[in-house]
């Protein structure tokens, strides 16, 4: 299934051509295991082609192997992969250096620890000056202001003595593209170039690399997500298992896939599904099917500063009691004698069987409030009440019977078990809640909730660190479900997830949710996520919900920009 | 003789406060130094009270001195024995602060002098030990980085022997080998850079085995992290990445040892002043300790902590130098 | 499924592991039945035999009084072993009281602790060894002591962070949601995982321990002649060190053989235990 | 016995020195470097010392063997001896003795100055006398020595009387030792501290520096004077100065004489003079120390040793002359006798101390020690038969401390349970002064036999105000303690010959001690070196007719 070279859509002569590449790392038997496996492509000055596929799919690996760092004891070989008409399989040493940052650049993932984080980011630029121009000191210096300001970063001049952590997360990917196009390169590698990024810095770089491209630089894009690479690819490849099984336009790729792959991974885009439409294929349709919940706002979200709730206020909930309510929380924190405030006057009930989306920026202060609602932090004002009695006033010894009503969902599922307890010991835990570990019930019921959560009950004996990223994820609900709570909050409960892992998962919670009748709060920075997910959502910037109301009505009536952008990932 | 024997666990990024002006970090930091020598000096003064017997005896040497009736008096005059605890305590610490640590006995002068003696000499050792240390541990992990899977093996190999390695042992080696065999260097102290060198061998083989191995683990990890991936990619030669990029990075846990590492060097200095006779504050103490020169052991000790938790503030300085992060970051 | 790999292969001893953990089973066999590998007396005096190269009936020599230095030094392995390992106990168990007050306690406590253990530090270690030495006079249980003494602020400090990194983990933010209490907490999640941390830092300073003792033997202030300690057994030999190497070599062979096994070991279960948690 | 006193390398040098002054004085003085080793002007000469640092360099304070090492080098005493153990004459020119023994009178050499320009007068020994009498000065050997002088008086500028509480007659071999060595009085009125650091005397050298912990640099006399009466060779010293180091490292110390680095050590061990006799650049001097031989003392003053039977037991039951010929390479040889073998007047009973187990055991189950507990050791009363020996790690060579852990096994065949402890000096002193021992060895240097009423006078159990005493075999014996009064007192040469006799029959016959050998003094020094003798009265080395060949 190798993908065919369109060559009558090629717009000058190709920068990069990629024949029958095959990457292979030795295994333990000597028995080489390709992870590529006879890719071909090629990418035209002033073009973008953009490699989309999972963690392990081959394309990170592809993209590297262009500049010959496919890794330690990676074997590669292709019938043809020259770069500028030069055969990079052939070349050594130092004319492979000159190549690297001269004729090919790369800009990887996250700035913060592509650049190394103890030198200022203008060395950084400077020394690939330094390598391929034959500037003086000075006129690297000019140089590398010159650069920071043409990838749009403020005052240049003084960013370039700082280093990529005292640089906001745009600013130093920003960084990272003018080390990466100092040499002025022919082709420029991104490699997951936004996926550190929240989605409104997201769409600023890729419409830096998009200037790039009509710069006349040929630009080879990798990604994990589909959509990003919508806007700006001239040409999308969707790899996995190391082969290349479907090339087209973006259009042709998203409207009609082909491949059952593809398929597969365009389904799993959250991003403009109906709530309650699955998401991975063979997941059962719901019963009731889609949900019009646009069409019946159920929860009365509050804004803060009480302004603009009358808009909402007319449409009275319809179904669903209140489970939790937050009203006026506030927490500020101290941190090297300056305040950060973390939450403020944030208000918001949860109802049986809906789903509150909490979305904003890294930072906004999400994950304070889910550790407010959930006890872990100590509002400096405001209140939670639990099936209206009150929460967050209460000692802990007097919380502690009510828990079981609220369970939680970590990000990072890995971290949040224990390393040293099998998923037996974890749930069985989750399930005796201090009762006495009588074996036989507690046994059943672990099988029960792996049952439930779509595991298969042998994995009990396993260790959390020998689980996939999907199963711990599932482990986690199942853990959070053991006590059969009320109310479920999510924090970022997919994004560390893989398209099609996340979309099993997401159906997971809204089969559950169907099933319990279960309240969510919904934490993510991912809007598609939130808009597929959610019933009613709340954006958070700076501590404080800055609009919020039935999903619908926030998409429709945008009033913060932040809103606006939201309103952009579901019409994608 | 590491001190740690305790292992070299790099400690300055956790207690590092986040963001403090630097002015207020020295200050914060030099009252800190205070705070360590008064309490110091206070488990030595109730040291010293823990030996059984006649304390005025012990000053002058224990059951052994030998001192008479008269002698022992003076003593007791002289330190205020017959004085409440708290007022011996309180004569202690006015004579501490003005810079009076006693009488030894077995020096018949008084100990600041006798340290003021040694104590040149044992830093100047201490210090190029040091930097020997660095220097060979740096080497190493240049050269097991360049030299592929089977130099790696045989550097962390070496790191390991190093590091486990005694003091006196070593000395006997290196004499053997160096002096009597090669005849190329002292095998015991002599006046000028020649004598110095065997002694801050001994001392720094077995720290740089612990440096390395702190250095070897970091570097692993520094290697791995992207922006190696992107210092290749532009095109830099391994070379440069080692010395720019990874070992930089790789320092910083073992520049955070530094302190440590310095202490294990006064340790280190009691076995190694003795076998290659060399003056020092580690000879002295010795035989302090084997004369029971209870005020001059207790003087050394103290300028010793003095001189280690100073030495700790630079570390940290250096540590601050060469990670900028501390200061801007904050998590 | 990466992962699941690399956990598997993860346990699997290297190479110097193999080895490391040979000899630390050959220096256990000799600590605990040393006359299963050398039947002889290690204090039986035979002058005729003085100054013996090594040879096929003295593998590693004999001594100035005629003893047989392989018999010695495997008799020493107990005596080195039984001081190491009890200097290393004193050292941990006085730093895991410091560490989890210090890292449980409330913050006045933690202050507290952390400064003591802070002025602690500002001894070097053999200096706080000495320094005991001064008060208790010397002998083998006193320098035991001293070096424990003398090691625990280090373990200390690990310790604590060690505690508060695990206080501060996700999985027990995970528990307390929960509902558990604080007890059951540190009872079933901190203690175990700290204690993991223990071993290896009990593994990694027992051979540093062992060398430390040995130092202290060495300038006569532990173990004494004609005990078969290895420290004290090479502090005799380096006297004859100009004429008979074997004196000092085989007992040195010991002590780095020993603490660097020690030390392959303690690193390979921290690499594991990290690899876990 | 006098073929013991000129080993063969002092002999040499002896003879060499001989040579060099006939050829000296036949060329008018000249020096040219002849193979057969005429002197050489200039030159540093490094001695490395393996004994602990003095704390004070002038051997009137304190006053032990490391001190008279290096005094020697710069005082000089009233008398000396030669090689046949005569006193003749040094700084004093002639001496003569009352009748009752009561006064002597001293000439003293009128055309000496101390180094710093000070005349040696009448008022100078006067003020010597006093300054190691003085109780400030914490003198210890030279207080001893001079115990019995109640007065001096200065007779004329250069005659002096000394007055004694009772006849001496050791007055003159006391003198002849350094602890007593004339200092300059208007040094000796410096503060101790500036004393102790730079003691002023007569000697071919001067203290220069003193770095501490690391050596004492001593220059030349250049107006030195005033050799003793057998000092042979002219235009002394040859030496610019000398490097005086601390290598307290036995190893390290031959490697440095090994490398060049040092000229001389002392404390050599006894396998590095063995194997010296192979290299042709390294000689050996061997000096025994005058006094006691070292012995190991039983503690007659506590059981078990309190029963004579259980010390002849012990006595019998060790095979001492294996280990010393073991250990010490043929170096040592097995003494006999209370007094060294470089005393004329010592006694020897080698049959006394022939290895006789079944003997021992036959004594053992005499005194009532006739059972054996499971470890082997015999047990009275349910107590077990345990020998504490501290050892002084100061002072025991590591060969020493070996051959008592072979004491310690041999012992523990006949049912004794030895338990060594070794212990710095202070400590050890600590177990001596508490009476905590049976057996223990603690050599003492001392010219003569007079040596015998300090270590086993009955008198010398009652410890001095500091706790310290020198009768540690806690010999009690009122015969003993006649004779040696007698033997002190009287000044007819063969009846003191014959009081010491018999006292020494006293000590050995009752088994109070088990002779070792000689206080080792055994010096390596490198070919180059040439000239080198030992003083006949404490066996220190001197360096005035030392010359290095370039």
């Amino acid at each position: 299934m190798t993908g065919q070279v369109l060559t009558e859509r090629a717009v000058t002569a190709p920068v990069l051509t990629v024949r029958d590449l095959v990457v292979a790392f030795p295994d333990r038997r000597g028995q080489g295991r390709r992870v590529v496996d006879g890719v071909s492509f090629h990418v035209a000055a002033g073009e973008c082609v953009a490699i989309v596929g999972e963690s392990g799919s081959g394309k990170s690996v592809t993209a590297r192997s262009i500049l010959g760092l496919a890794g330690e004891g990676a074997r590669v070989s292709a019938t043809e992969l020259t770069v500028a008409g030069q055969d990079v399989l052939s070349l050594s040493g130092r004319s492979l250096r000159r190549l690297r940052g001269g004729t090919v650049g790369l800009i990887a993932q996250d700035a913060l620890v592509s650049l190394d984080p103890l030198r200022p980011i203008g060395r950084e630029i400077g020394d690939t000056l330094a390598l391929h121009t034959g500037l003086d000191a000075a006129a690297r210096r000019a140089r590398t202001v010159e650069l920071l300001e043409r990838v749009g970063l403020p005052e240049a001049d003084l960013r370039a003595g700082q280093r990529p952590g005292q640089l906001s997360g745009g600013q130093r990917q920003r960084a990272l593209i003018a080390a990466g196009i100092a040499g002025e390169p022919e082709l420029l590698v991104a490699d997951e170039p936004t996926t550190a990024l929240d989605q409104p810095v997201q769409a600023g770089v890729l419409r830096l690399l998009g200037q790039l491209r009509d710069d006349g630089t040929g630009v080879l894009l990798i990604s994990h997500d589909l959509s990003v690479v919508l806007g700006i690819a001239d040409r999308v490849l969707v790899m996995t298992d190391g082969v290349v099984v479907e090339e087209g336009t973006p259009s042709e790729v998203f409207e009609r896939p082909r491949h059952p792959y593809t398929r597969k991974l365009v389904d799993a885009v959250p991003a403009g599904r109906p709530r309650g439409l699955p998401l991975s294929a063979g997941a059962p349709p719901s019963a009731v099917g889609p949900r019009p919940a646009a069409a019946t706002p159920t929860a009365v979200v509050e804004r803060s500063g009480g302004s603009g709730t009358a808009a909402h206020e007319a449409t009275k909930p319809t179904f669903g009691e209140v489970l939790l309510e937050a009203s006026g929380l506030s927490r500020t924190f101290q941190v090297g004698g300056r305040e950060i405030v973390a939450a403020h006057d944030v208000s918001f009930s949860l109802r049986a069987g809906r789903t509150l989306g909490l979305v904003g920026e890294s930072g906004s202060g999400k994950s304070t409030t889910a550790r407010l609602l959930l006890g872990l932090e100590r509002p400096d004002a405001g209140e939670v009440t639990l099936l209206g009695e009150p929460w967050s006033p209460l000692p802990e010894t007097e919380r502690r019977p009510r828990r079981s009503l609220l369970g939680a969902v970590f990000q990072d599922a890995l971290s949040s078990f224990d390393p040293r307890w099998t998923v037996g010991a974890i749930l069985a835990d989750a399930v005796t809640r201090g009762r006495s570990t009588r074996h036989g019930p507690v046994r059943a019921e672990v099988s029960e909730l792996l049952d439930t959560v779509g595991l298969d009950p042998a994995l009990a004996t396993r260790r959390p660190l020998h689980l996939s990223g999907g199963q711990s994820q599932r482990v986690s609900v199942a853990r959070a479900l053991a006590a059969d709570p009320r109310v479920l909050i999510l924090d970022e409960p997919v994004s560390a997830l893989d398209v099609s892992v996340q979309a099993q998962v997401l159906d997971l919670l809204d089969r559950l949710q169907r099933e319990r009748d279960l309240a969510y709060l919904l934490i993510t920075h991912d809007l598609g996520v939130a808009v597929h997910m959610s019933d009613d959502i709340a954006v958070m910037q700076a501590g404080r919900i800055v609009e919020s109301g039935p999903a619908a009505s926030v998409f429709e009536s945008p009033g913060h920009p932040y809103a606006r952008l939201l309103r952009d990932a579901v019409r994608l | 003789m590491a001190g740690a024997l305790t292992l070299p666990v790099p400690t300055t990024g956790a207690r590092r406060s986040p963001a403090p002006g630097n002015r207020r970090w020295l200050l914060l930091r030099a009252g800190g130094v205070v705070f360590v020598l008064w309490a110091a000096a206070t488990i030595t003064f109730f040291a010293l009270r823990l030996i059984p017997g006649d304390p005025a005896e012990a000053i002058l040497g224990g059951p052994g001195s030998q001192a008479g009736p008269e002698a022992l008096e003076q003593v007791r005059r002289e330190y205020g024995l017959d004085q409440p605890l708290l007022v011996q305590y309180l004569t202690y610490l006015g004579r501490l602060a003005t810079g009076d640590l006693g009488q030894s006995y077995s020096l018949h002068k008084p100990v600041a002098t006798a340290i003021g003696e040694q104590f040149g000499a044992t830093l100047a050792l201490a210090l190029c030990s040091l930097v020997l240390a660095w220097a060979l541990a740096c080497a190493l992990a240049a050269w097991s980085v360049r030299g592929g899977r089977v130099a790696w093996a045989i550097g962390s190999g070496l790191e390991l022997v190093a590091a486990a390695v005694p003091h006196f042992w070593l000395a006997t080696v290196l004499i053997l080998l160096f002096s009597l065999t090669l005849g190329i260097l002292p095998p015991v102290s002599v006046p000028g850079p020649l004598g110095i060198v065997l002694p801050a061998l001994t001392m720094a083989i077995p720290l740089a085995g612990f440096l390395g191995q702190v250095m070897r683990e970091s570097l692993l990890t520094a290697m791995e992290s992207p922006f190696v991936t992107t210092a290749r990619a532009r095109g830099e030669s391994e070379v440069r990445i080692f010395w720019r990029h990874t070992l930089r990075h790789a320092a910083i846990p073992a520049v955070g040892l530094s302190g440590w590492a310095f202490g294990s060097l006064i340790s280190g200095a009691v076995v190694v002043e003795s076998v290659f006779a060399r003056q020092g504050l580690g000879r002295s103490l010795l035989s302090a300790v084997q004369l029971r020169d209870v005020t001059l052991v207790t003087g050394i000790v103290l300028v010793v902590a003095l001189a280690y938790t100073v030495m700790t503030l630079v570390t940290d300085l250096a540590d601050r130098a060469i990670d900028p992060r501390g200061r801007a970051v904050t998590e | 499924m990466s992962r699941v790999r690399a956990g598997v292969v993860a346990f699997r001893p290297t190479v110097a592991e193999a080895v490391a953990g040979v000899v630390l089973l050959l220096i256990l066999l000799a600590a605990l039945w040393p006359s299963l590998l050398a039947p002889g007396d290690p204090l039986a005096v035979s002058h005729t035999d003085a100054f013996q190269a090594p040879s096929p009936a003295h593998l590693f020599g004999t001594d100035e009084s005629g003893r047989d230095i392989y018999t010695r030094v495997v008799h020493g392995a107990s005596e080195s072993l039984r001081i190491g390992v009890l200097a290393t106990a004193i050292g941990i168990g006085l730093a895991t009281v410091l560490g989890f007050v210090a890292g449980l306690g409330p913050r006045w406590l933690d202050f507290g602790t952390t400064r003591f253990v802070e002025v602690l530090f500002a001894f070097p270690g053999l200096l706080l060894a000495l320094l005991f030495i001064v008060v208790t006079g010397p002998g083998v249980l006193s320098s035991t002591i001293a070096v424990g003494l003398a090691t625990a602020p280090g373990y200390a400090r690990i310790i604590r962070s060690q505690v508060r990194r695990t206080a501060a983990a996700e999985f027990v933010e995970a528990a307390r949601v929960l509902g558990r209490g604080r007890l059951w907490i540190i009872a079933r999640h901190i203690l175990p995982n700290v204690i993991a941390a223990l071993f290896v830092l009990a593994t990694l300073g027992l051979g540093q321990a062992i060398i430390w003792v040995s130092s202290l033997s060495y300038l006569g202030l532990g173990a004494v002649p004609p005990a078969a300690e290895w420290g004290a057994m090479l502090a005799a030999g380096r006297t004859y060190i100009a004429n008979f190497w074997w004196m000092t070599f085989f007992p040195g062979l010991a002590i780095v053989a020993s603490a660097a096994a020690a030390t392959v070991i303690g690193r390979g279960l921290q690499k594991r235990n990290r690899s876990a948690a | 016995m006098p073929s013991r006193r000129f080993s063969r390398p002092r002999a040499a040098a002896v003879v060499a020195a001989a040579a060099l002054f006939l050829a000296a004085c036949s060329s008018g003085g000249g020096t040219s470097g002849e193979a057969t080793g005429e002197p050489v002007s200039g030159g540093t000469l490094t001695y490395a010392s393996g004994d602990a640092e003095p704390s004070c360099l002038d051997p009137h304070v304190g006053g032990n063997y490391p001190q008279a090492l290096i005094a020697t080098q710069y005082l000089e005493s009233l008398v000396s001896l030669d090689d046949d153990g005569e006193v003749i004459p040094w700084l004093a020119t002639e001496w003569t003795e009352s009748n009752d023994g009561l006064t002597w009178e001293f000439s003293l050499r009128d055309d000496v100055t101390f180094t710093d320009g000070t005349p040696f007068d009448a008022e100078a020994v006067a003020a010597n006398v006093a300054h190691v009498q003085d109780p400030a000065t914490a003198s210890s050997t030279g207080y001893l020595a001079l115990a019995k002088i109640k007065d001096v008086v200065a007779v004329d500028d250069h005659t002096v009387r000394l007055e004694l509480s009772a006849p001496d007659s050791a007055l003159l071999e006391s003198l002849s030792q350094v602890w007593v060595a004339m200092e300059s009085p208007k040094a000796l009125e410096r503060s101790q501290e500036d004393n102790c650091a730079a003691p002023v005397g007569t000697g071919p050298f001067v203290v220069d520096q003193w770095e501490r912990q690391d050596s004492v640099t001593l220059v030349r006399n250049d107006d030195y004077s005033s050799p003793p009466a057998d000092a042979e060779g002219a235009g002394l010293p040859y030496l610019d100065s000398i490097v005086w180091r601390f290598i307290p490292d036995s190893a390290s110390r031959y490697a440095a004489l090994q490398s060049g680095e040092a000229h001389v050590i002392d404390n050599a061990q006894p396998d590095t003079i063995r194997s010296a006799e192979s290299d042709d650049s390294i000689e050996e001097l061997d000096a025994p120390r005058p006094g006691a031989a070292n012995r190991i003392e039983l503690n007659s003053g506590k059981a078990p040793f309190d029963d004579e039977r259980v010390r002849e037991a012990f006595i019998r039951a060790v095979n001492v002359d294996d280990g010393i010929q073991s250990l010490f390479f043929g170096t040592a040889e097995r003494s006999y006798s209370p007094l060294s073998s470089v005393e004329p007047l010592g006694l020897s009973l080698p049959d006394l101390f022939t290895v006789d187990t079944d003997a021992a055991a036959d004594l053992l189950d005499e005194a009532g020690w006739d059972e054996r507990d499971a470890e082997g050791y015999r047990v009275k009363d349910g107590k077990r038969l345990t020998l504490d020996f501290p050892v002084s790690t100061n002072q025991s060579i590591p060969a020493e401390q070996s051959l008592f852990e072979q004491i310690q096994a041999d012992a523990k065949t006949a049912g004794f349970e030895v338990n060594l402890h070794p212990l710095d000096l202070s400590s050890w002193y600590g177990a001596l002064a508490q009476n905590d021992y049976n057996l223990v060895s603690a050599p003492y240097t001392k010219v003569g036999p007079d040596v015998l009423r300090i270590l086993y006078h009955s008198a010398s159990i009652e410890p001095a105000p500091s706790g310290y005493f020198a009768n540690l075999a806690q010999v009690d014996d009122a015969e003993l303690d006649e004779l040696l009064i007698q033997a002190s007192s009287t000044s007819d040469a063969g009846e003191r010959a014959d009081l010491y006799e018999r006292a020494q029959r006293i000590i050995l016959e009752g088994h109070y001690i088990l002779p070792l050998y000689d206080q080792q003094n055994h010096f390596l020094r490198s070919s180059t070196v040439h000239g080198l003798r030992a003083m006949p009265t404490v066996s220190t080395p001197t360096f005035a007719g030392a010359w290095l060949a370039p």
